[in-house]
């Protein structure tokens, strides 16, 4: 089985976002994306959805240039103003075409 | 009752030691904890028990009372945050974003007020526990408060500087909002299955309904308790702002209910929901709209300070001011 | 009551306006939201309620009618999955997967609209609420239906293409599963704790059971809302499918019921029994044994289109159906 | 009623077929799941409600006998764990974590066993059903058992061998633990709200407490199915422990109520209250006090062996008892 | 301490394939698993849980040779009929051993 | 945009340890973590806190230094004696300084 490397963003913020993330993943070229619900604490003192249960965690696999649009779409559109942190790394997939 | 017994009676109300108890127990970091979909549900059923309810009594006769209270709301929602906007800017020095997020907590509803509000006519003796039936769509009018405010505060940063989410979504979330819908919603069934439909399911929504009132305001008080740890932070100004404004406004409330020709204790209620300040759709929407507002100021001043200063002193005092007035306006 | 009351009744039960509530809140992407822990309990809750109630109501007399319904039933959970499959396939064109899969659900049994049938009867005025008490291991025999259209699937097939879930797994599950261990589980324990036992449990087990029902219908008319939206999706054979034969379940249900000796009542919830399709049990089984079968149609047809034709027309048209045939056959 | 005929009527209640269903349930693998939200929410509901009533009952009388049943209770607390360490390290041959962890499960309090104690009484006839109203104050200070077995096992094991969860985590952990909160808080809450304020809440947290607790049963049951799989794993020992000693705790919890005064239903759930065995206070102490002791050993005869044991034949025992010895000291 | 590498394989998939993929990991070697309950969206539309709560993640530590396997069998068995994505990358632990 | 690496440190382990484990990576310097609820098997028998919901699963971006501290940690304390288990993998993020 040849494995192929694609990139794996997670994003980790506010409910309140969840749709706006969504929404823009998408349009930066993700074709899917998976969330789970966590919580959780960092540097910003509580948000406001913190009593109504936590952060969501947006993980979508992508190729390595839309993994790079949306880690600068994160840094200029939310790290500003929301509780929100990203990270990336590679990971390995049978059909690498799915997530291109 | 006189006005000593009626805040006494208040105070010793299963539903303000309820509030208590859930403030104690996070005070002493006690580990009861009552999982949050079953507070969802139980806010659902809440509210829609409430609408059920007042469709139930609504008949023809107390419709045709129900335009100038409407307008008097509308009035209301638009005014309240309107002035909480400006005394924010001028005199707590708030920045635009801070100022209209705060005021469109205050200019909307808090659930729980409004239904503990509802419980508090209830628990009177017979006789004296009616009010007007269609309450339940005022409080749905007032949540365009929040409209208002973030609409203020768009208009005076302009369109560009705020986050993307439009006015129409705000708009949208607001008439499509959880409360209204199950107010409205559950108003309109009680209409159509009246008193008959009713009986049936009256042990779950009539009957058991101040029981699972208690059991919510356990967590609620829980939820204050957490944000009162924060007290500090808000400073001395949201302090006295969260304390003040809703006295304020359930007096303004009550008194314009009973101009509008509502009954004393439905202009009572008038008044809650004019005091009460939002802790569930405000927080998202203004958090949506004004990421640069400061959650810790508006949440604390909400659930820290305005719900307990509500439940325990509010109720009482815009309760027998309603009485008051009523009998000087002779309407009682 | 006569036939057009029977059915303005119907359509503006409780019930039905809950569930017509759910779907409008859905179309206008309202947020109310039931929260999956809820609605699993409630699930729960009235499928034991119902097994309660049997079997309280049981007695000798009662148990000497039951073999005849319950071969009647143990024939239509053989016969209807059959000829679904079978018209599936012949007329509607559709690969065995997924002929089979939506034979499984229309083969078998949806809790809700059982459960309404069962509220439908309680409803009545007093004398003409009552049923046969054994009516709930009906419906625990009639989930057999799933096993019947998945063993045709799956011999139609050859054993070797079908995933490796084998049969017995999915009969296991079948009589295993929680709608029988409930059903089935609550009829014993009623018998054996009587009236009187049940007493003490009953303002929780039978007052408050509507109004949970009318709560649950909230949530599944959200559920079949969003169904809905997928409707041109299904095409027009599955529509008419979807809308015609439980209408046919329904009569042949009812029918044979009565020609077993049942009641017009308890012939009209054979009937409702029939006519329903699955939104639980079947999709899951469905997807592990056929699983190139294509899931939007079998749940879009059961939950967006059989379940609310059965409750907004089925109910009513199955009940006057079954007093009709009573009447005609001499049996009211 | 007979002694047959109370553990018959015992055997054949609600509650115990419903725990019956439960485990049938598990061991034929069915997937009957009541979400664990709810599970949570009715034990707050449970200990809140029986808080609340012996409130609402506590009456200055019956507060001047609460002294002496305080006493022997702290007694029990203190001497419960201790002779369930030393038969454990003695004749069970265990090492000190697991002597300490075991004795704290079973010398402190299992909340279902406890309610379902309470409900045991409430069911009996008229006249016959009532208890002293501060019961509830008793199996909150027997939590400190738990408190008790912990520090016996520190002591023994030299402190540096612990984990590094202090004891005064766990002292405070147990004041302040839900239990003790919610029946000292309800309580309280019921000695201020009285009859009158009770009277308007009581179709929640007095009509269903009977019912709610035997769907609470059906879970308790699963678990109680879970363990019992495990029963080989903890040895012959354990398995006679878990039977025999709560009957012996039960037997002396009984004598000593009735000694300190208690009337023989008072007695009766005392005695219950010292034959049962934590299932989820103590195993949470426990594992972050001594992570060694092996938790299939203390989960399994807790929840698989001791809790059906006293539901079971436990009830019944101690209630007859409680009546036999009541008469002999001439106190019915 | 002396980190050693495994494998770190994730799979993302429908509940109702939960017993099945665990009884699978097991019989391919793995010797534990741990599962987060997650929502998602892909490019297959709708699937039969979908309106019952979303997709489970199973995550499973295993060694290079068992991550293939999987990997391999996730390709053949699943992916033709099922929503299910998998994807694998290395991680570092203390104790290698566990999960070789 | 310029992403820098930093260490992703993932633990799964009992419920009863989360407040002792959060305590314990702020003490080893980490600046933030994110929870979230999972179940799972691994080769110790049951837990005490099995029947009541499974493991909680903590994630902790940290600097290197502070992820082998992390993971000493891990081995010296928990590992005896409870069912926890941790890992950790290079992850890249827009902003370093705040997780280093
Ligand atoms: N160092 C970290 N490691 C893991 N998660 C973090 C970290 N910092 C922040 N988070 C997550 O990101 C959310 C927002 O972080 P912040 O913006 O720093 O308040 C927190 O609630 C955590 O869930
Ligand atoms: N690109 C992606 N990134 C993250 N998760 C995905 C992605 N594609 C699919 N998934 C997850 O895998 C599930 C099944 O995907 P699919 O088979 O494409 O429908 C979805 O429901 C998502 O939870
Ligand atoms: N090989 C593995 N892969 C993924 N998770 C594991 C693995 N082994 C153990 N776990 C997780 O770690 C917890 C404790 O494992 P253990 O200490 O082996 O019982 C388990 O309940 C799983 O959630
Ligand atoms: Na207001
Ligand atoms: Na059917
Ligand atoms: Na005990």
């Amino acid at each position: 089985m040849k494995l192929t490397t694609v990139r794996l963003v997670t994003i980790i913020g506010e409910p309140v976002l969840k749709e706006r993330l969504i929404h823009e993943i998408y349009a930066l070229g993700a074709h899917g994306y998976t969330i789970s619900e966590v919580h959780g604490e960092g540097t910003r003192g509580i948000h406001a959805s913190q009593w109504q249960g936590g952060n969501i965690k947006i993980e979508t696999l992508v190729s390595p240039e839309v993994a790079d649009r949306i880690m600068d779409a994160m840094a200029d559109h939310y790290f500003p103003n929301y509780a929100v942190i990203a990270y990336v790394h590679d990971v390995q997939v049978v059909r690498g075409e799915k997530f291109a | 009752m006189d006005t000593i017994e009626i805040i006494r009676s208040n105070l010793l109300s299963p539903l303000v030691l309820a509030f208590v108890l859930g403030i104690v127990a996070t005070l002493i970091k006690s580990e009861v904890e009552i999982p949050e979909p079953i507070i969802k549900a139980i806010s659902v059923y809440l509210l829609f028990s409430i609408g059920l309810s007042g469709g139930v009594e609504l008949a023809g006769a107390t419709i045709s009372q129900f335009l100038l209270p409407a307008l008097v709301t509308i009035a209301l929602a638009i005014a309240v945050p309107t002035w909480c906007y400006l005394i924010l800017r001028g005199i707590g020095k708030f920045d635009i974003p801070n100022a209209a997020g705060i005021a469109a907590h205050y200019g909307s509803v808090s659930s729980v007020t409004f239904v503990a509000g509802i419980s508090f006519v209830e628990r009177l003796p017979e006789g004296q526990n009616t009010f007007e039936a269609f309450i339940p769509a005022l409080a749905a009018l007032m949540e365009w408060g929040i409209v208002v405010a973030l609409f203020i505060g768009r208009w005076r940063m302009g369109l560009s500087q705020a986050q993307d989410g439009s006015l129409g979504k705000v708009i949208r979330d607001t008439l499509t909002g959880r409360s209204v819908v199950l107010l409205v919603g559950g108003l309109l069934i009680g209409v159509i299955i009246g008193e008959q439909g009713f009986a049936r399911i009256k042990p779950l929504y009539g009957d058991l309904f101040r029981g699972v009132l208690v059991f919510f305001l356990i967590e609620m008080g829980m939820l204050a308790g957490r944000q009162l740890r924060d007290f500090v932070k808000v400073g001395p100004f949201m302090a006295v702002f969260g304390t003040v404004m809703p006295l304020i406004h359930g007096i303004i409330g009550t008194s314009l209910g009973l101009l509008a020709g509502l009954s004393p204790n439905g202009a009572f209620i008038l008044g809650v929901i004019t005091a009460s300040s939002s802790y569930i759709d405000a927080p998202a929407a203004v958090r949506a709209t004004f990421p640069q507002a400061n959650p810790s100021i508006y949440l604390t001043s909400s659930l820290g300070i305005t719900l307990p200063v509500n439940l325990i002193i509010g109720l009482p005092l815009y309760y027998e001011y309603a009485r008051w007035l009523g009998a000087v306006l002779g309407r009682m």
